[in-house]
């Protein structure tokens, strides 16, 4: 018997810490570790649905796994174009005025 | 209305369509319209269009004397129809005929001939007689709208109308600086004067739900009990404007300064018409007046000081013109103590009668000056003095104007101020505070005026054993005189004489003796009319008192007092041999000369109540206007100002754009949140 | 007589559009065949208004559905006077400016704005639905604008650019205030004729909301106090043909369009914003009347006095009653005529004296020109309000008027601002009477009258314009039951309407 | 207060501090590895919550693969190692930043508290059997697509490390 204040408390937290990173950031791989925090949450919120609620289909579970997955593709893509950005501008500050390169 | 013009011999009542009231007006209208636009140039043109519709305009107030001795005159005949201006108001735009009307109009249609025909002479060589002739015609026009009107906007109509002749006739010579002056002051004051006009009107005419007098009279008399103060700050509104036009205190200071224009405009002006409109107007309210003590206490208060204040400063004057000025005054002060002094339910016959005999010897005083002051070039003691002993043939004339406006029995001046005196001394004796106040002034004015008038007749007839200094110019009344004023004169131009060399104050002018008169110049007459008119004033103002007895003035001249009238008399004589004694061994024999200069410096300058109008009025009302001028300026820089403003908060915007992606991404989660939080709140 | 209905408006109209064509062709237009075409076309609208105003056709046939926009033409008590002084003032217009022809662009565009100015003056009084009320409305706007930035006064370009500018947005700001009061008024009870939107009004609180909003918008355009400051502006700029017009039709628009869009459809709205907008108008009175104290630019000397006798206009309008209503009328047909007069003869000195400074001493005008001089004087008496002229009429009855206050008006404050009214026009006798001391009476010191110099004076088609105008004048002041018992038919309709 | 709720806020506590620090720390790497300690026991509150595979999976995946990467990146890019201040935005912005957050986060677990309410609710794991049987059965569509997004994003990732950026850069230079 768990009581639903606590998951969804932490989902909130984690969501927000995430965003904060995003935001408070210039370092876009730092962004990126935020972003990954949220990813985290919604994670959570998933599965703790998918167990607090009856779930035949599993749906709360599978959907968690299928978010890490994403989660994978996407920081790939992530991490490929910022080194590349590295490589054309030097550094990945992203506080920087766009510069219409 | 059947056209069939049929004339009931008994009565001569005429159902025509044109009624001779309607003639009275419209005459001098016509006239006014007719020399604008027929005569271009020749003024005598002009002068033939103006004698025939001012005789006609007489002949047309005689028949409606006639008719109205008869009986027969329309009471009400209509005018240009009524006017639609929804149910809450009924403007009949009636005119009214009865029996004291009548007579003012034939008193203003008598002087208006009179000074058109003078004027003829007196302008001859005006290259604008042609104007002044119309300004007349349209003057006497307004007059006669105002005297015979039943409506209230018709009174206001007139009145306003004759303000705007006042002005351009004052502004006649319009090349002097001083005449343009004085015309924009009597407009303004008057006008001033007015602005409280259309408010009383107002008041009266929407209480009784109709502009026409006689209903408003009869609505007031019977709502008088609960409405009393509405009826009397009405009132008071009537008695602000009758002040203004009639010159009394608050705003007397623009009839002397009105002297500017010509005489017989003068004449016309401040004898007959213009400032005895405001008795005129009141005389169709007296009914109201009496029902409200206030408004007869302010009248008679006005009227006193007015009155005993002119007669004052009519004594100090150094220009006999202003002289009769300032008489104007006090005599329409007088004609309004006539009316204030009225018991109740009697009608406006003492104010009237005055009205009456003031309009003849007053317009003849001032055309004799005007023909004096073509005779000797100017109206100053220093010009008149001794102008009489010179020109025997005006002598007469003027010694009845005088007697007249001394008021020496049997002369009309002495009926009818007497009966007002009686008047006020009856109601004094039972008990109304106001004309006792009135009695007090009256007796003042009595001697004053004796007095003032004893002056200038001893100026006129002053002659010295020695010669005199002629200064013969014989030119119109105001174009090349050097009009120069009192203050310039005394107080410190330098004198020099005949030769050039500076004179000391204090020895008298050398005289010189008047070599060069080389045989007797013609003396300059006006026409035969002009002559005949003044004598036709004359004879009225001897026999005029006789008019008491006829039934058209109800006056009970039987129980008049006579210990009263044997007082005044006494009193005149005393006071004429006072100004004789004052007048022996001054050089003009101006009597005013033992009084000290700087109180005639100032009284001929009115006590400067002219500075108090520009400090009071001109000044606060122009500084207002510049300051609402800057204000506006202000305005119209903000005006200008927003567009660059609203360009400006653009840039800001569009900058904070695109300042840094990451500033931009804080906004725009912020802006995430607040929809969420607004999502949340009101599903 | 329907054609006569189309006649009227659309005469001017096309015949404006061909001339601001025909100047695209290689060869401009010349001066005497636009002088030409333009007052054939005014005289055709003069002619056509008569035969409205004799038998008073209608014509009502559905436009756009969708808007429930009907073509509805049809003129009453309200509207004739202002149809035929418009049309009248039009073919005036065009007489004087084949005599004064202002440099900056062609004839044929100068004509053909002039034209385009008097056919949206007449549509907006002939219209009977209010969407197509707005659209005539706004047919004036842009030939006026051309008038004020190409035609306008020679000397300063940018002040033209900038008059006209402040001209375009404050207009354009009450037009789109309108059409938002407009729109609202008309989605809310579905019909957009003006008749029957007067018939059955919206509730109370949505009434005063869409009066205050076209209360603005038409505060503009009368102009009302606070919202002024363009109409200086542009008649100092605009030439004398365009002041004309301006003062003449466009300031009755937009009376008009308060006594057909707001009086009529909205009582209650009106009757709790009365108060406000009487004191505005009265302090458009005072300030009007100090500023031209002391203004030195004779036109816009006269611009301002219009905006102080709008004042008297719209106090009576506010005060709800039927004198109100009916003094109000009287004085915008007044002011019309009169501000015209006045604007043709100051407009003719300026162009004589190169330039309307009255702090520069020039001789006398009553002997100089003294046809001209007798014009600015009927012109300035009347805008004073001297009696048997047309402008004491409605001043009085504007005074009476407010006085007594229909509906719940509070008595004491409408009285308050009948007094201040009263004072306002002693102002106006005072501006009027500097005027005269300083350009009719000139400031000679002493010597004999100046010998008239005919050339200066006035001649031809100024004479005309002035003669005619000065005649009207003198008329509707001496029998001015002409007019009031024209319009007395259509207030008492419009106040039983108004005081269900 | 259930076993459930004392491991699970046991774990939770541990989450969100290693979370907040992997935020705010001013080394870089350090960053990462919190974000390792983070995730880490984000899986024991799924061992909690009753999810064993998602917890492993979690595990293995999130912690081994991803975070790994992330700190080759940060090898890559580069980045200082001891303490750096110049990669956190200035303050005001981490002010607001911190506003946001913190706003976001209230506003989502109020918004989740009130969804479920407060009295405790029995865990219903049930057994990776099902789970497996499920992914397979309903969900299968989903999880060939996943495979190949997996591919699109290794190609992606290849050609994107393969463009010519840099040499871009020396062309550029030979043109000025």
């Amino acid at each position: 018997m768990i009581h639903p204040v606590l998951p969804m408390l932490l989902v909130g937290i984690l969501f927000g810490v995430g965003l904060y990173g995003v935001l408070a950031r210039r370092n876009a791989v730092l962004v990126l570790i935020g972003v990954e925090l949220m990813l985290a949450a919604a994670g959570l919120l998933f599965v703790t649905v998918g167990s607090l609620t009856a779930d035949p289909l599993r749906a709360g579970q599978s959907m968690t796994v299928f978010i890490i997955t994403i989660a994978a593709a996407e920081i790939a893509v992530a991490l490929a174009v910022i080194l590349a950005v590295f490589r054309a501008r030097g550094n990945i500050d992203v506080s920087q005025r766009g510069s219409d390169d | 209305m059947p056209s069939a013009s049929r004339l009931d011999t008994q009565s001569l009542a005429l159902d025509l369509v044109l009624q001779p009231s309607h003639l009275v007006v419209l005459l001098p209208a016509a006239v006014s319209v007719l020399i604008l636009v027929l005569t271009r140039r020749s003024a005598r043109g002009a002068f033939v269009i103006a004698a025939i519709g001012g005789l006609l305009g007489l002949l047309a107030a005689a028949a409606l004397l006639a008719q109205q001795a008869r009986g027969g005159a329309v009471a009400d005949p209509r005018t240009i129809g009524e006017l639609k201006v929804g149910p809450a108001l009924a403007v009949p735009l009636r005119l009214q005929v009865d029996r004291l009307m009548v007579l003012v109009a034939v008193a203003v249609a008598l002087v208006s001939l009179v000074v058109q025909v003078f004027a003829r002479w007196y302008l001859y060589s005006d290259p604008r007689y042609r104007q002044f002739a119309a300004t007349v015609g349209l003057f006497t026009a307004a007059m006669q709208l105002v005297v015979l009107s039943g409506d209230v906007l018709l009174i206001l109509v007139g009145w306003e109308l004759m303000g705007w002749c006042s002005y351009l006739l004052i502004g006649h010579e319009s090349e002097r600086a001083k005449a343009r002056r004085a015309s924009y002051k009597a407009f303004l004051v008057t006008r001033i004067a007015d602005a409280p006009f259309a408010i009383g009107l107002a008041v009266l005419a929407l209480g009784a739900r109709s502009t026409s007098i006689p209903q408003i009279v009869q609505h007031w008399q019977s709502a008088a009990a609960d409405h009393g103060t509405a009826l009397t700050a009405a009132l008071l509104c009537v008695i602000c404007a009758v002040a203004g036009k009639s010159a009394q205190v608050p705003f007397q200071d623009w009839l002397p300064d009105a002297m500017e224009g010509p005489t017989p405009a003068s004449a016309l002006i401040h004898a007959a018409t213009m400032v005895a409109a405001g008795t005129v107007v009141l005389a169709k309210l007296v009914a109201l007046l009496e029902l409200s003590g206030t408004a007869r206490v302010v009248l008679t208060i006005v009227a006193s000081v007015s009155m005993v204040g002119a007669a004052v400063l009519a004594f100090c004057q150094h220009d006999l013109k202003r002289l009769l000025a300032w008489s104007t005054v006090s005599q329409v002060g007088l004609m309004l103590l006539g009316l204030a002094v009225l018991p109740v339910r009697e009608p406006a016959d003492l104010g009237i009668s005055h009205l009456l005999s003031h309009a003849m010897f007053k317009a003849l005083l001032f055309l004799l000056i005007g023909w004096l002051s073509v005779l000797v070039g100017g109206t100053i003691v220093e010009r008149q003095s001794g102008a009489l002993s010179k020109h025997l043939a005006v002598r007469w004339l003027v010694g009845i104007g005088l007697l007249a406006l001394a008021g020496v029995p049997p002369l009309v001046g002495f009926v009818s101020k007497d009966l007002i005196v009686d008047e006020a001394a009856r109601r004094g004796v039972d008990g109304d505070v106001s004309a006792r106040i009135a009695f007090v002034a009256l007796v003042c004015v009595v001697a004053l005026t004796a007095a003032y008038t004893t002056r200038m007749w001893l100026i006129l007839v002053h002659r010295t054993g020695r010669q005199r200094v002629v200064v013969r110019e014989a030119v119109e009344d105001s174009y090349d005189i050097r009009d120069v004023g009192i203050v310039e004169m005394l107080a410190g131009s330098p004198q020099v004489d005949v030769h050039g060399r500076p004179l000391r104050r204090d020895e008298p002018m050398p005289p010189v003796v008047d070599d060069d008169d080389d045989g007797p110049l013609p003396e300059p007459q006006p026409g035969a009319g002009a002559r005949t008119g003044l004598q036709l004033l004359a004879i009225l103002s001897i026999v005029g008192g006789a008019l008491i007895f006829s039934p058209m003035l109800e006056v009970d001249w039987e129980n008049a007092n006579l210990w009263l009238i044997g007082a005044s008399l006494v009193l005149m004589a005393a006071v004429a041999l006072l100004v004789r004694l004052m007048s022996i061994g001054t050089v003009y024999g101006d009597a005013a000369a033992r009084l000290p200069l700087p109180l005639r410096s100032s009284a001929s300058r009115g006590f400067d109540v002219d500075a108090g109008y520009v400090g009071l009025v001109a000044r606060p009302v122009v500084a207002l206007a510049r300051g609402v001028a800057r204000l506006e300026g202000g305005l119209d820089r903000g005006v200008q100002a927003l567009p660059a403003l609203v360009t400006r908060v653009a840039g800001a915007g569009f900058r904070l754009h695109t300042r840094r992606p990451t500033s931009g991404l804080v906004a725009v989660a912020l802006g995430v949140v607040l929809v969420g939080l607004m999502g949340v709140i009101w599903w | 007589m329907v054609a006569a209905l189309l006649a009227a408006p659309l005469a001017p109209i096309v015949a404006g559009l061909a001339l601001v064509a025909g100047d695209r062709v290689p060869r401009a237009v010349s001066r005497h065949t636009a002088y030409a075409v333009s007052l054939a076309a005014t005289l055709i609208s003069l002619l056509a208004a008569a035969l409205i105003a004799y038998d008073r056709p209608s014509l009502n046939r559905p436009w756009v559905p969708e808007v429930g926009m009907r073509l509805h033409l049809a003129v009453d008590g309200i509207s004739v006077p202002l149809l035929l002084m418009t049309a009248a003032v039009g073919v005036l217009v065009v007489i004087h400016a084949r005599h004064e022809q202002p440099g900056g662009g062609t004839p044929g565009t100068f004509f053909g704005c002039l034209l385009l100015v008097i056919g949206g003056g007449i549509a907006t009084f002939l219209v009977q639905d209010a969407i197509s009320f707005f659209l005539a409305f706004e047919v004036v706007l842009v030939p006026m604008w051309v008038l004020i930035n190409r035609f306008g006064d020679p000397k300063d370009a940018s002040e033209r650019a900038r008059a006209a500018a402040t001209f375009v947005l404050y207009t354009v700001l009450g037009s789109t205030l309108m059409l938002v009061g407009i729109l609202t008024m008309v989605f809310a009870s579905g019909t957009a004729d003006l008749a029957t939107l007067a018939r059955h009004p919206l509730p109370a609180g949505q009434q005063t909301v869409v009066a205050a909003i076209l209360l603005i918008g038409l505060a503009i355009k009368v102009p009302i106090w606070p919202l002024h400051s363009w109409l200086p502006r542009a008649h100092t700029i605009a030439p004398t043909a365009g002041s004309m017009l301006l003062a003449a039709v466009l300031l009755k628009m937009g009376t008009y369009g308060i006594v057909r869009l707001v009086i009529a459809p909205l009582p209650a709205g009106v009757e709790r914003l009365a108060p406000y907008v009487a004191t505005c108008a009265v302090i458009g009175i005072v300030w009007g009347g100090l500023v031209c104290l002391v203004e030195r630019s004779l036109k816009r000397l006269i611009a301002w006095s219009s905006v102080a006798h709008m004042g008297f206009v719209v106090l009576g309008l506010m005060s709800g009653t039927a004198i109100g209503l009916q003094a109000a009328l009287f004085a915008n047909i007044a002011h019309g005529v009169v501000s015209a007069l006045l604007f043709a003869v100051v407009g003719g000195l300026k162009h004589r004296w190169g330039g309307d400074d009255l702090s520069v001493a020039r001789r006398a005008l009553r002997d100089v020109s003294p046809r001209l001089s007798l014009a600015l004087v009927i012109g300035l008496a009347a805008s004073l309000g001297l009696p048997g002229l047309a402008g004491f009429w409605g001043e009085v009855l504007a005074i009476f008027g407010a006085w007594n206050p229909g509906g719940d008006r509070s008595t004491g404050w409408f009285r308050l601002l009948a007094a201040v009214a009263a004072v306002g026009a002693v102002l106006a006798a005072a501006y009027a009477l500097r005027v005269l001391r300083i350009v009719w009476m000139g400031d000679a010191d002493g010597g004999r009258p100046l010998p008239p110099s005919p050339e200066s004076d006035a001649r031809g088609g100024e004479l005309v314009v002035v003669t005619v105008l000065g005649a009207a004048t003198v008329v509707l002041g001496v029998l001015p039951i002409i007019l009031l018992n024209t319009t007395s038919g259509a207030v008492d309709h419009l106040m039983a309407v108004v005081g269900r | 207060m259930t076993t459930y709720d004392v491991l699970f806020t046991l774990a939770g506590a541990i989450s969100t501090g290693a979370a907040v620090l992997a935020v705010s720390t001013k080394h870089l790497v350090h960053s990462a590895l919190w974000l390792v300690v983070a995730l880490a026991s984000l899986s024991g509150c799924y061992l909690v919550l009753g999810a064993e595979f998602v917890a492993l999976v979690q595990l293995l995946v999130y912690v081994g693969a991803i975070v790994v990467l992330v700190l080759f990146a940060l090898m890559l890019t580069r980045a200082p190692i001891g303490r750096s201040r110049d990669h956190d935005t200035p303050l005001p912005q981490r002010a607001a930043a911190l506003v946001v957050g913190a706003a976001t986060a209230a506003l989502l677990s109020a918004v989740l508290i009130s969804a479920f309410g407060n009295d405790a609710i029995t865990v219903r794991g049930g057994s990776t059997h099902v789970l497996a049987s499920q992914i397979f059965g309903t969900w299968v569509w989903p999880f060939e697509l996943l495979s190949a997004l997996l591919l699109i994003a290794l190609v992606a990732a290849l050609a994107l490390s393969r463009m010519p950026i840099g040499r871009r850069d020396d062309s550029e230079a030979d043109a000025r």
